[in-house]
């Protein structure tokens, strides 16, 4: 493959099934939609030419990676082996201070825990548990974050008044640090 | 005197290695009455530009002055051999010793979480698991939760003591280009204009910030880019491939 | 490429950055761990030996694909991708500590650093670096700290032997080096 095949491909790789348009891949890469478009030819000529679980597809000018569809039935045997899966004790400790202080940006969440959560923010979105909602004042106009419904069906909360005060925790916690 | 301040070393052991390296003495036939007044020297000096010095480093200057007094004073040698300790200067070496292998290997670390940064995974395809399977994918309780909130909390009301108000200072933009130079270079190539904002404190440093941020671009030390709403900073001095064409 | 390595291409594709453990391939695939493994290897070789913007890697027994190195700097300028975060010198001293000696104590950690490492400790937890693995049997039962599957994740690595060999320091023979 070409340089420009093998860019355009780990690119593709990175979005996932928002796939990226051949306009987007000729602004990104400094090269013509004619370019462009030979170079998704040959990724998806690649694709093909071997016997492969991913597959490139060019959908109106939208180019994306897709497993192949004989993966599916053997993703459900995946899915249902492993239906539930358990956040980590870093993934929950991010998620209740965005569901106790939301909307929060994310130089809030790493005031709070101390720690960069940039990567954490990423995967809590690709799981559906959070989602960006406007920005923030602040300057530089941060993005703020909140909890979603998935959120809400995840925890089974109706609502996040259900979830007992801060000031409540606190007392509860001083106890346990003074024993 | 000393260039380096306290806050660049991670521990009395590393002030005790960069000292012995600094000042040609040998670990292997260590002079600790020599380690034990450059140590000593460094943390007044220390002192006296007002830095704050942490316990541990006073505690080992502490033992130092013990052993270095104690040697001072006429042996006896049976009573040397009724109590047998381990001698504390051979002690010292060691924990010097070990420590440094500990710190050699940090470099290796280092390059290895540098490259690993630079790989990027994909996020799952939502869509394709839900064509197979509708089903819920996480676990958890509102207990999780309460219990996750409560382990921030403590750890949040465990490190109040130790940190410090920084009071505003008026600063000129010179100075505060200064300050961002050093900033990005903990950056990457290319970053959130309101990355340089994090440590503003006041709208005036605010209004500083982005004054330096304006002549940092005039003189070519940093190109911008506009994506919808999003300002984005590129360092031109990086070596990243990004100049030109691929 | 077998059916097998195939297969497990898409369901890594499928899942993205989280990857998914020996294991659980082996479970979902009904086959031996050690059939999964060879397929492993065989996909990693397969990805190697084309000039690809894609990698797969095994950090820890957590297979995933992930973008090859030289991507970087095209997906930066196409996304937000979010500034790298530097570990501290202080961070690295107590991982490395805690990588060779596993399951080692706070105490153990703080005589070998010469510092306290209390809120270190909670910080490389809440990254998920480290976590509590049972207790010591010394007085006051102390908490014993190892590495995580991410720490293997962000330094690289398939298993702790990896790492450079410490030299053994050996206390009681060395009179003869310090007098």
């Amino acid at each position: 493959m070409t340089d420009l095949t093998v860019i355009i491909e780990g690119l593709l790789f990175i979005v996932g099934e928002q796939g990226l348009s051949i306009e987007q891949l000729a602004q990104t890469l400094l090269c013509s939609e004619d370019e462009v478009n030979k170079a998704v030819d040959q990724l998806a000529v690649f694709y093909k030419g071997y016997n492969r679980g991913i597959q490139c597809v060019n959908y109106g000018g939208q180019v994306k990676l897709l497993t192949a569809p004989f993966i599916h039935p053997y993703a459900q045997q995946m899915l249902s082996i492993q239906k539930t899966r358990q956040l980590s004790q870093s993934a929950l400790e991010t998620l209740a201070i965005i569901a106790y202080k939301q909307p929060i940006t994310r130089v809030e969440i790493e005031e709070i825990r101390g720690v960069g959560c940039d990567i954490m923010l990423r995967k809590l979105q690709a799981l559906d548990l959070i989602r960006e909602q406007g920005r923030s004042d602040a300057p530089g106009r941060p993005i703020l974050y909140e909890v979603t419904r998935e959120f809400m069906d995840v925890f089974q909360l109706m609502s996040l008044d259900e979830l007992p005060k801060l000031e409540q925790i606190v007392s509860g916690s001083s106890q346990e640090l003074f024993e | 005197m000393f260039e380096i301040t306290i806050d660049q070393f991670s521990g009395p052991l590393d002030l005790m290695l960069f000292l012995i390296k600094e000042k040609k003495l040998d670990l292997f036939n260590l002079d600790i009455s020599e380690l034990t007044s450059q140590y000593q020297n460094y943390i007044t000096s220390m002192q006296n530009m007002n830095l704050e010095i942490a316990s541990e480093y006073l505690s080992e200057l502490a033992g130092l002055i013990e052993y270095k007094s104690k040697k001072l004073l006429p042996r006896d040698k049976s009573l040397l051999d009724a109590d047998y300790t381990e001698d504390p200067k051979e002690s010292l070496v060691r924990r010097l010793l070990e420590y440094q292998q500990f710190k050699d290997i940090t470099g290796d670390l280092e390059k290895r979480y540098q490259i690993r940064q630079q790989f990027i995974g994909k996020p799952l395809s939502r869509k394709e698991v839900e064509d197979v399977m509708p089903d819920m994918l996480v676990e958890g309780s509102s207990y999780d939760l309460i219990r996750a909130m409560k382990k921030v909390m403590i750890r949040v009301s465990l490190q109040q003591p130790f940190e410090t108000k920084i009071a505003a200072r008026e600063l000129s933009v010179d100075q505060r280009i200064d300050m961002l130079r050093r900033m990005i270079t903990r950056f990457p190539a290319s970053f959130a204009l309101e990355e340089c904002f994090v440590d503003c404190s006041d709208i005036q440093l605010v209004l500083i910030t982005f004054l330096a941020v304006l002549d940092m671009i005039r003189i070519g030390e940093l190109l911008f880019t506009v994506e919808g709403e999003q300002i984005y900073l590129i360092r031109s001095t990086s070596d990243d491939g990004f100049n030109g064409n691929y």
